[in-house]
């Protein structure tokens, strides 16, 4: 119970954070059509993230909701991917982040549709069909950026260059998810790299982009190895419930 | 008979005017402007409650919330594509708003210090321009109307969103009740001047109902809203900020103390607490996303390049 | 006493929000000697505001201390003026808000010497001479920005035009000034405005800059009318305290 | 007897080398190199812990930290200047860490998510950074042994309050001595790797040591820390997140575990937590000042003209 309370966090606390990232956008983004986009994502993401901080808050039996996991912890109890932490900048970095982790919930959901857990399989079927219209989105985009004028080809390169070194840790052993894979809750982290890095590769040709160098970095934000990002972002989407303890919204 | 005679007997029968159709050049300059600040006020209005999405207190308001504020960016689309049937680009348009030659709905520059003004924006707010927007369901020119059927479902569904949120606060916490509060005696008033001024110094009314584009005066729908409103009100258990208002026995409504129309000029002149951070707001994300829109239009370019080499 | 407690936290709270703003500039101003200058004002200010809220919690009574006042209310108890809760935005903005601001309390302070509540007199003796180290500052790059080159000419205007119609609200009446003016406690605060505006326009002169015309602005404040910027600012400053409520830092 | 021979006799006798001494162009280079990192450290130092002030849990505490963050900023002006008694500019030295081809102590590549990590850097980076500064107030190198007098006086200021804080958190509520703890683990190690390589591997050790630009060697500094550092940590009631460290009677020293010199390497290259951000941050706040600059030497230069035209 308690493997699958983590792992369903990892995966929960992920979508959640990129979610939040995402809302940052609406009213914000280049052009309406990208608004209305990439709200749908948040949305998407969020449910996601209730699904599993919901399962996750049952699982653990001790009558924690998902807003009390989503809201009342601190950042050190965070298990998401560093990469979804990392800020917006701009629609460039935003774009490759979301990319980068498409392409990889797609291996994931994919596989995660076969967990011995009826309740990780049957979020993973949803969410791979949410994943496919989110990935279509976002390699467009970065196909688009590209190989679109000199200004956005800089732009996407730079987003990719800085965001590149967060990937490794989609894949790297070390945490919920090396033993769920060895319960047979979910896929082997390493086991999803190579279909994701073909269909990198493949997009980052067709736009025109470098593929960076790997990099040893061993932070990891589901080993509870946060960038100075999560904090901040945290204090802004716990304010509330925090300043108003055990109120109902 | 003339054209503009045979197109008010098309009004006057209730028929509706489509795009192709003859139009008065006012008719069509009225629609574009009215449709066009409609449009606007939809993609401002985005603003204020956005303003909460990164802090909403749950995870249910946060998707609610986010559906909300994308439903009005829906809106703004369709308001967009029907001022388009009236031959002006939706480009056009947006630089009118940026240039700050357009309007949009002067209850945008007010500013949502608290969570509790999400709801109060949907009660209020929402509540005043589903009263302006059903009778533009019946308005006389075609896309204009059929816009205002979608968008006023929405919108209902946003009211009664807005409505839970207040009730939810005003059966909640000390803290929670006092934010509702709040929120209701700073929107209270400028909800009331969302219907314009009173019909005495009203200038657009009367050809506006003439053609059929407006079909009540401001100070009936201000009615109206003021008579659904305060028995609402009364059911949260909040009080209305008003200390001139009763009910008539006489009339069957409620009479309303005097409107501060000096402030409602000042938020129109551009002197409203938020009107500079709004326009700025929009500016800003249109210019930085100005290169994001040149790459997509590059990028087609290229593609449409190279499907001709190919051909 | 309530007014000594509304007057204390009006001055309180206005130089506490603009210490704050201050501080985000800390380890990210234009050189090393305006990061050190402005890290020195956010001091002084936060010095101000920790002896008037020390004061007023003495006052009120209730065993509020400093930290109570400054941690623990919402946005709406806030009574600062709204000009010290506007972003940074550029150092064009941020200098321009300074200006505005500095040539204020040089006046007030002035003024309060004589206030009838030996506190306020002694509080305003110290915070004058640091003031006037604000003013020659603030003052000073007021006039190096405005006559140096075209881009800084232009950026310092904007942040001129963009804050002139929060400075109505330093002198007009209708909240705890008005009748702290009243009781002998403080000078009334549109006695204010003739040396101000002298002082200010002689400076914008030297700067080559243009007064904005005066626009009708109601929203104060010091009347718990805020922008939207204060809860945000608030929602940072105050996570600490609301997370671990009663906890000793 | 040569230059060269002069030089190293002062330096043997213990007298100041100073700016318009003759010296060798090796030991100029060193002392640039290391003055530079230094002042590098305490620029890019202020990044990690600056982080709080916005949030520090306290007034007093937001005030102390300013202050300290400021200190940190007035170090890095003395390096740089006793760093330009050598003939290069501040100017330069600068453009050399945007460029990264400076480098500065990787200690400041580490997050600092909780407000514990203020406390962990004022006890343990700060008091690890004294341990290696307090033999330079006796270096060779006169501009740079009295900054370092200074700095290092200040430096022992915050590692006290550093250690204060920890043990406010310490003696605090569970979820404070959780938060302790953490940064301890945290911070532990990448403090022991701030003393540098092994002596076996450290390649300038010994040519600095013949010039008094070093008296000690990196094992020798680190033990002395951890010695000192080792009885403050049981003293707050924290763990030293290793193993295999114990107290060893007949050195009258604590053995540690072994270092994971794989993470300092990795760090030194650039791959560490947070080594892109800091540069990151400076680069963006140095591009963002540059109109501010300029239009100081602008109005310095109309202003020196109008003196010379008014002369």
């Amino acid at each position: 119970a308690e493997l699958r309370f983590r792992y369903a966090t990892y995966l929960g606390d992920t979508s959640l954070i990129l979610a939040q990232r995402l809302g940052e956008w609406v009213g914000h983004a280049p052009a309406l059509e990208e608004d209305l986009a990439l709200a749908n994502i948040a949305l998407d993401l969020l449910g996601q993230a209730r699904y599993l901080l919901s399962y996750a808050g049952e699982i653990e039996g001790k009558g924690r909701s998902e807003d009390d996991l989503a809201f009342l912890r601190d950042p050190s109890d965070f298990s998401n991917l560093a990469l979804v932490e990392q800020p917006n900048v701009d629609f460039g970095h935003t774009i490759v982040r979301q990319f980068l982790l498409d392409a990889w919930q797609l291996e994931l959901f994919e596989k995660l549709q076969a967990s011995s857990e009826p309740r990780f399989a049957e979020l993973a079927a949803k969410a791979l069909k949410e994943t496919r219209y989110h990935y279509r989105f976002s390699a467009g985009w970065v196909v688009r950026l590209g190989d679109g004028t000199e200004e956005s080809h800089n732009r996407v390169q730079a987003g990719l260059d800085a965001l590149w070194r967060f990937t490794s840790e989609m894949f790297a052993p070390g945490a919920a998810d090396e033993e769920a894979a060895a319960a047979g809750l979910g896929p082997d982290p390493a086991s999803l790299r190579a279909a994701w890095l073909a269909n990198v590769e493949q997009v980052l040709q067709t736009a025109t982009l470098k593929r960076p160098a790997d990099v040893p970095f061993r932070w990891f934000g589901k080993r509870h190895q946060h960038t100075d990002h999560l904090s901040h972002l945290l204090a802004e989407m716990q304010f509330m419930q925090r300043t108003y303890p055990g109120a109902q919204w | 008979v003339t054209l503009e005679q045979r197109f008010q007997s098309k009004v006057d029968a209730d028929e509706r005017i489509e795009p192709k159709d003859w139009m008065p050049d006012a008719y069509r300059q009225t629609l574009i402007r009215q449709i066009s600040q409609h449009a606007h006020s939809e993609i401002v209005g985005m603003l204020p409650e956005g303003n909460w999405i990164t802090r909403a207190p749950s995870l249910r308001r946060k998707a609610v919330l986010i559906a909300k504020v994308q439903d009005e960016g829906g809106h703004g689309m369709y308001l967009y594509s029907a001022a388009e049937t009236l031959g002006i680009s939706r480009d056009e348009l947006i630089e009118q708003l940026l240039a700050g030659t357009a309007k949009y709905s002067s209850i945008f520059n007010y500013p949502t210090p608290t969570w509790a003004d999400v709801g109060a924006i949907g009660w209020l707010v929402d509540g005043a321009a589903i009263m302006n927007q059903i009778p533009i369901c019946r308005c006389s020119y075609g896309p204009y109307a059929r816009a205002m059927v979608r968008i006023c479902k929405e919108e209902s569904f946003h009211q009664r969103q807005g409505f839970e949120i207040m009730m939810t606060l005003a059966r909640g916490t000390a803290e929670q009740k006092r934010m509702a509060q709040d929120a209701l005696n700073r929107w209270w008033w400028p909800s009331l001047m969302m219907f314009g001024p009173n019909d005495a110094t009203s200038k657009h009314t009367a050809q506006s109902m003439r053609w059929k584009i407006k079909r009540f005066t401001n100070d009936e729908l201000r009615q109206k809203f003021i008579d659904i409103t305060v028995p609402q009100a009364e059911y949260l258990g909040l009080k209305v900020p008003d200390p001139d208002l009763r009910w008539d026995e006489q009339t069957q409504h409620y009479i309303h103390g005097p409107i501060d129309w000096k402030e409602f000029e000042d938020v129109l002149k551009g002197n409203g607490p938020c009107n500079r951070e709004r326009l700025e707001t929009r500016r800003r994300a249109h210019d930085e996303g100005r290169w994001v829109r040149e790459a997509a239009l590059a990028y087609a370019e290229k593609q449409r390049a190279r499907d001709t080499q190919a051909a």
